[in-house]
């Protein structure tokens, strides 16, 4: 029995190797051993990922439920407040290591070929092995605090990655931005955190027992029960920030700036779906507010539909992937949000499969064509990169929704749940939204593969194929699109939904409708057909009938722009909050309350203060040191009278 | 028979002259001296006070106090030869740079 | 006999110290500091603190005023300079109060008192549990000394270079 | 009280008794060292010269009989204090060196040392850092820039060295663990490889070298730098005063002796016999030795005499100083027959354990002034032997080498004594 720390451990130590590869190698001229990197950066993953199977494997195999808690040391103890620094390995944990460490290692492989010959190499593995290392931390963690590390972990890493070219400031600036978006995200994570700690330290044995561990907050979720809205929604905010939720996702399709597998791994398999998790792993917290569940829900529901809607209209690949995987993690928090977390995991999963693969494709497409990112510039690379194409496709069928891959049963046990649940306008809006998700994800692959090449000679001579090694972590993951599904398969549809019963997680309140068995077929049939149809007319439009396309453009142009805009967002909050912001700042702030206050009455004042308390006393210096001597002395003489006396 | 006050009132006489020498004199080798002289006062009380107290604390005090002595020396002296180098004097009455 | 000693040793400190502050020249100072510092040295040994008695001839006396005189040769001072201008009475006077208010502070500190000093084990002050003490409990502190020193002789490498 | 004052007094004794001999040793030394005979005119009744022995005995006379000059505008008070604090300075530290092992005599503890102090060497330590101010005192009272720069060297150079002397001998006292000088000579039994020259070679080095500045002696004699300094800081001084620094040099030699050689040469231990074996076979030691000792006299006689019969022989009778072979010659085929008489007579005696005491002391206190003439006579050797540096290598060898050095060696054999 491998103790639990091992498997964090693996990267950070890969993560400090190659960090002092980097440093190394950083003033040099010459370029760190890539062979070597490369051998290292792959080794630590995937021994994390050995690690991960071997603790998963009891409960897998041998039907163990218990979670499996491991104490390396005590964190912190002041008063009554004490913190032990502890891993928790349970069946959910379990399931969001194995899709952390075994797609972050595929994507570690992919990465040895996509980033060779960049100058970062090195510095690049070792942030990836670093954000391995917060990410399963954060998986890990058996209490908030814990989580928090890894949530501010990945963070940090993410902020490294997506700026990792920063002498573009475009990127460094992208990088900051996801930076500060996470912040007030952050913020209300915390503010949470002081919460729960506020009210559970009253209570002594909660208190004894370290407040933040899961099992404690479970225990005495009953306490929390007055404030558990307000707790969840600042929860939820936090998870808005990290998961790119409204109305905080802005961040993540500029986080495109960084290397394609990082949005891979980061953007669309792991880091996004923390907040997921999170809510997942509190589900006993929001059961307590019905309210924070609705919000959830909605929330979801709305960021769903909302950047499904804007990825129709995007020329950039891998924007359009960015919106899709903002509406896909807004399904999760639909699926999370109405208490069907199973639904939310598994959507989860099979998501970071078929985005992670569909990523690292747009990856090879991009790598092969010397970084062109514009879908208009392509077409027809069908012949050029057939497994690139294959894969690619595969996972667009996925994500659409259309059976029996993946894509279609995690989505539809979602549909299925928000609607038996009673959320009818969130299952309307989702219902949508996989019609549209199947739409502009077909637009893309055959503005991609089809078609004829709108790609300039030049480069099509000198096209890069994709070496094996970005080749084989594409199929890998295509594999599991296809067929991680049948994990999940609703007895509806003859399956027995094996991951509902192992997880076993449900939370909010389950309504069964009598007839559902039968409307439940009826759903998925229904849904089946609008991804099918939607699949059909946006193939159609994009081979076939490009002019048609265009004159509707045309007709709608106003919507277009506003669409191709992003729905002006950005400029709606930099007109909102960032001016405002630095406004308030420049002037109140620093004009008036440093300028002014501190400045003027603080400085100056006391300095003034000092310079006249000094002229007062500069009439007792009068150049003869010894003088001074007996100053010192007469006083002194004076303590020792008041002593005596 | 001789007990504890005889040794802090010989401190004490030591420790005024000192504080005599540090308000007489101009020479500033000679203050340095008279400093010294009340560090060794303070150290002489320091002793007979672990002695009174059967407690070795007190050496270990005075102990530090040579130390920090020691390195007071050196500083100074050097300050002086400094002193000395770019302004010819010892005499603290003569360094009056500041004085307007 | 103890009290002779005690007299004896007491009266040459006290006279010695008299001594640095009233000579004229530095090196005279310095030498009655030097035997000053005899005298409290047998004045420590005869409170059982043998090793602070050497320390206080190997450093004060060994080291310190060798420095002091070497310093006072260095410079090697004319007559102008060791002539002192002399102060005005009033301050003079100022000083004697002062100093005597001290002294009569202390003295009705210590009129009614008669503090005996107890019997002690044989091997207070010795090198060996002054070494303990200073090596388990004041470790941090006899550290400190250390960077303290370490300091001082940068500093006064520093200070008395040539050019600064 | 008598024990007390006798225990002050020895020391001065044997001090003031040692050093006429150094100063004739010096100068044969020298001679030989440079091809030359040295002095050997000034005689006894013209006959006994003793090769130049009497010379010491006319310096003496000499230094007593000259003149006493006392320089215009000089500190009186401190030119005439320099020299006895020099000399008193040299002579305090016998007060902690151990001559030989303590022993019970009626029931009473003996030990053969002024003072047995439990800070004996940091007692060491501190006298010898008060040596400087004699010098320093000389230098400055003298009024003269020569003086001057003779007491600002010798006071640099004394406390540069006085760090390494520490440090070096604090690795000592690292494996002794004790400051004590009598327990320092204890540890290092009759085993000679017990004795520390062996376990701190560096240490010893150090230390010696470190001994050499402290005395002033070449090749750090800078404060008397006669091609430089005219004679440095006694260069004012005449006669008696003179004599006193003269002195307290080679006091200082011999207590540098005395010091190196209890440290690091056993001190009184006789190798390979230790005190227990000489308490119980002090008898057959000291009948041995006599034997010895005759059949000495006896060969030197009879050379001797040879020696005289050849000047006879040669006519050579201007000088009546050739007869000095023949009488010494006598006078020793006596004491060879007179030792002889007396190791005849003692031989059947059986010695009682408190006559076993004295002679194993006297034994002992033989050896130990034995080693300690051996080191004044390295000192006189070195002297001759070496050129005298500069100022700033002095102060670079005792800062930039040895001090170094002598930490390096601290920390090595606080290692080597941790893995033991």
């Amino acid at each position: 029995m491998y103790p639990l720390y091992l498997i964090p451990l693996m990267p950070l130590i890969g993560a400090v190797i190659n960090g002092m590869i980097a440093l190394a190698f950083a003033r040099k001229s010459s370029k760190a051993p890539e062979a070597l990197v490369s051998f290292l950066a792959v080794l630590f993953p995937l021994a994390s990922f050995a690690f991960v199977l071997a603790a998963v494997w009891p409960f897998l195999f041998q039907d163990v439920s218990a979670p499996r808690i491991e104490t390396l040391f005590q964190w912190m103890a002041s008063g009554n407040f004490k913190l032990d620094f502890a891993l928790r390995m349970d069946r959910l944990s379990a399931i969001m290591a194995m899709v952390v460490t075994g797609v972050g290692s595929l994507i570690h492989i992919y990465s040895t070929g996509y980033m060779r010959g960049d100058k970062g190499f090195a510095r690049y593995f070792s942030y990836l092995n670093l954000f391995l290392f917060a990410m399963i931390l954060l998986i890990l963690g058996n209490n908030l605090l814990v989580l928090f590390i890894g949530w501010e972990g990945v963070g940090l890493c993410s902020y490294l990655l997506i700026g990792f070219w920063f002498e573009d400031p475009a990127k460094a600036s992208a990088g900051k931005k996801a930076f500060i978006v996470n912040r007030i995200g952050d913020f209300g994570f915390l503010f949470a955190l002081f919460i729960i700690s506020s009210i559970l330290l009253k209570n002594s044995d909660a208190a004894s027992s370290g407040i933040f561990n899961f099992a404690t907050l479970e225990e005495h979720k009953a306490l929390l029960a007055p404030m558990a809205t307000v707790i969840c929604l600042l929860l939820f905010l936090g998870a808005c920030g990290k998961s790119a939720q409204i109305p905080l996702y802005v961040w993540l399709p500029d986080a495109m700036a960084g290397p394609t597998p990082v949005s891979a791994l980061i953007h669309a398999a792991t880091m996004v779906t923390a907040g997921v998790y999170m809510v997942a792993r509190l589900s006993f917290l929001y059961d307590l507010a019905p309210f924070a569940r609705e919000v959830v829900a909605s929330v979801g529901a709305i960021t769903a539909f909302f950047a499904a809607t804007i990825g129709l209209a995007q020329r950039d690949i891998k924007k359009v992937l960015a919106y899709s995987t903002v509406s896909q993690l807004g399904f999760m928090f639909l699926g999370v949000g109405i208490g069907a977390n199973v639904a939310g995991i598994f959507h989860l999963m099979t998501h970071a499969f078929f985005k992670a693969c569909l990523f690292l494709g747009s990856g090879s497409v991009i790598h092969a064509l010397h970084g062109e990112q514009d879908i208009f510039k392509m077409g027809g690379l069908r012949k050029h990169l057939p497994v690139t194409f294959w894969t690619f496709l595969i996972c667009t069928i996925a994500i659409a929704g259309i059976p029996p891959f993946a894509g279609f049963f995690s989505k539809d046990e979602i549909l299925w749940q928000a609607f038996s649940r009673g959320y009818t306008l969130q299952w309307a809006l989702a219902f949508a939204t996989a019609g549209i998700t199947a739409f502009y994800m077909f637009r893309l692959v055959s503005l991609t593969f089809f078609g004829k090449s709108r790609v300039d000679h030049h480069t099509l001579e000198h096209l890069h194929k994709p070496s094996f090694t970005m080749d084989f972590p594409l199929i890998i993951l295509a594999l599991l699109a296809m067929t991680a599904g049948f994990l999940g398969v609703p007895e509806a549809l003859g399956g027995h939904n094996i991951l509902h019963h192992w997880l076993n997680l449900e939370g909010g309140v389950v309504s069964e409708h009598a007839e559902s068995e039968n409307f439940e077929r009826l759903l998925a049939g229904a849904s089946v057909g609008w991804a099918v149809l939607c699949t059909s007319i946006s193939l159609f439009l994009f081979t076939k009938k490009w002019n048609a396309v265009g004159r509707f453009v045309e007709k709608v142009k106003g919507a277009y722009t506003l669409i191709y805009h992003k729905y002006y967002v950005d400029e709606i909050y930099d007109a909102l909050i960032v001016r405002p912001v630095n406004w308030f700042s420049r002037v109140i702030l620093w004009k008036g309350v440093d300028a002014g206050v501190i400045d003027g009455i603080g400085v100056n004042g006391s300095a003034k203060a000092t310079e006249f308390l000094g002229r007062l006393f500069g009439l007792l210096q009068n150049g003869m040191a010894n003088s001074y001597a007996l100053y010192f002395v007469m006083g002194m003489v004076l303590i020792v009278w008041w002593i005596v006396h | 028979m001789i007990g504890l006050q005889h040794y802090l009132i010989v401190s004490a006489i030591l420790f005024a002259i000192g504080m005599a020498g540090l308000i007489l004199r101009r020479n500033i080798l000679v203050i340095f001296m008279s400093i010294e002289l009340l560090l060794n006062a303070t150290n002489l009380s320091f002793i007979a006070f672990s002695r009174f107290r059967g407690d070795m604390g007190g050496q270990v005090a005075s102990f530090f106090v040579i130390a920090v002595a020691a390195a007071e020396a050196a500083v100074g002296l050097a300050i002086v030869i400094a002193i000395f180098r770019n302004r010819g004097t010892v005499k603290i009455n003569e360094l009056d740079l500041m004085k307007n | 006999m103890e009290s002779i000693l005690f007299y004896i040793f007491g009266g040459l400190t006290v006279a010695t110290a008299l001594g640095v502050v009233f000579f004229r020249n530095p090196i005279s100072s310095a030498a009655s500091l030097v035997l000053s510092f005899f005298g409290i040295a047998a004045l420590y040994a005869m409170l059982n603190a043998h090793f602070l008695a050497v320390i206080q001839v190997l450093v004060y006396a060994g080291a310190i005023m060798v420095l002091f005189i070497f310093v006072i040769m260095l410079l090697n001072l004319q007559a102008d300079e060791l002539h002192e201008k002399p102060f005005p009475k009033i301050y003079l006077l100022l000083t004697g109060l002062v100093l005597l208010a001290f002294l009569f502070a202390f003295a009705q500190l210590f009129q009614s008192a008669q503090w005996i000093f107890p019997p002690i084990s044989e091997s207070f002050g010795s090198i060996k549990a002054v070494g303990r003490l200073l090596f388990t409990e004041y470790l941090v502190p006899f550290e400190y000394s250390s960077i303290l020193l370490l300091v001082a002789v940068i500093a006064g490498v520093v200070l008395a270079k040539k050019e600064l | 009280m008598i024990l007390i004052l006798a225990k002050i007094l020895v020391p001065f004794l044997i001090i003031f008794n040692i050093i006429p001999v150094l100063i004739w040793l010096e100068r044969k030394g020298s001679a030989y060292i440079q091809d030359r005979r040295g002095p050997n005119r000034a005689s006894l009744f013209g006959v006994i010269r003793l090769g130049g022995m009497i010379h010491s005995l006319a310096d003496v006379i000499k230094l007593l009989m000259k003149e006493d000059i006392m320089p215009a505008r000089v500190n009186k008070f401190f030119y005439v204090l320099a020299p006895f604090t020099a000399m008193t300075v040299a002579c305090m530290t016998f007060a902690v060196i151990p001559f030989a092992a303590p022993m019970v005599w009626e029931g009473v503890n003996f030990s053969f040392q002024a003072a047995d102090l439990n800070a004996g060497i940091l007692y060491i330590l501190a006298i010898s850092s008060l040596g400087v101010f004699g010098i320093m005192l000389a230098g400055w009272s003298s009024n003269n820039k020569y003086t001057l720069l003779g007491g600002l060297r010798s006071s640099a150079q004394m406390i540069s060295y006085e760090i390494v002397m520490s440090l070096a001998i604090i690795s000592v006292l690292m494996m002794g663990g004790s400051l004590e000088l009598s327990k320092v000579v204890e540890d290092q039994s009759v085993n000679l490889l017990h004795w520390n020259f062996v376990r701190q070679p560096v240490a010893c080095l150090l230390f010696t070298v470190a001994m050499f500045a402290e005395t002033n002696r070449l090749p750090f004699d800078l404060p008397e730098g006669e091609s430089e300094i005219v004679a440095g800081y006694h260069l004012e001084y005449s006669s008696m005063k003179f004599a006193l620094f003269f002195m307290a040099e080679y006091a200082n030699m011999i207590i540098a002796s005395a010091v190196i050689s209890s440290l690091f040469f056993g001190g009184w231990q006789i190798p390979f016999a230790s005190t227990d074996f000489l308490r119980a076979h002090a008898g057959e030691v000291l009948k041995i030795l006599l034997v010895v000792l005759a059949i000495g006299h006896l060969c030197a006689g009879l050379g001797l005499v040879k020696r005289g019969r050849k000047n006879i022989k040669a006519k050579k009778w201007g000088d009546r100083g050739d007869y000095e072979a023949l009488i010494l010659g006598m006078g020793a085929l006596g004491g060879a027959f007179l030792l002889a008489g007396i190791s005849a007579y003692i031989w059947p005696l059986i010695f009682t354990a408190k006559a076993s005491l004295i002679i194993t002391a006297v034994l002992q206190v033989g050896c130990f002034l034995t080693k300690v003439l051996f080191f004044c006579w390295v000192f006189i050797w070195v002297r001759w032997t070496l050129p005298r540096f500069r100022y700033d290598q002095l102060m670079k060898l005792g800062w930039k080498y040895m001090m170094p050095v002598s930490i390096i060696n601290i920390f090595a054999t606080g290692a080597v004594m941790l893995v033991k």
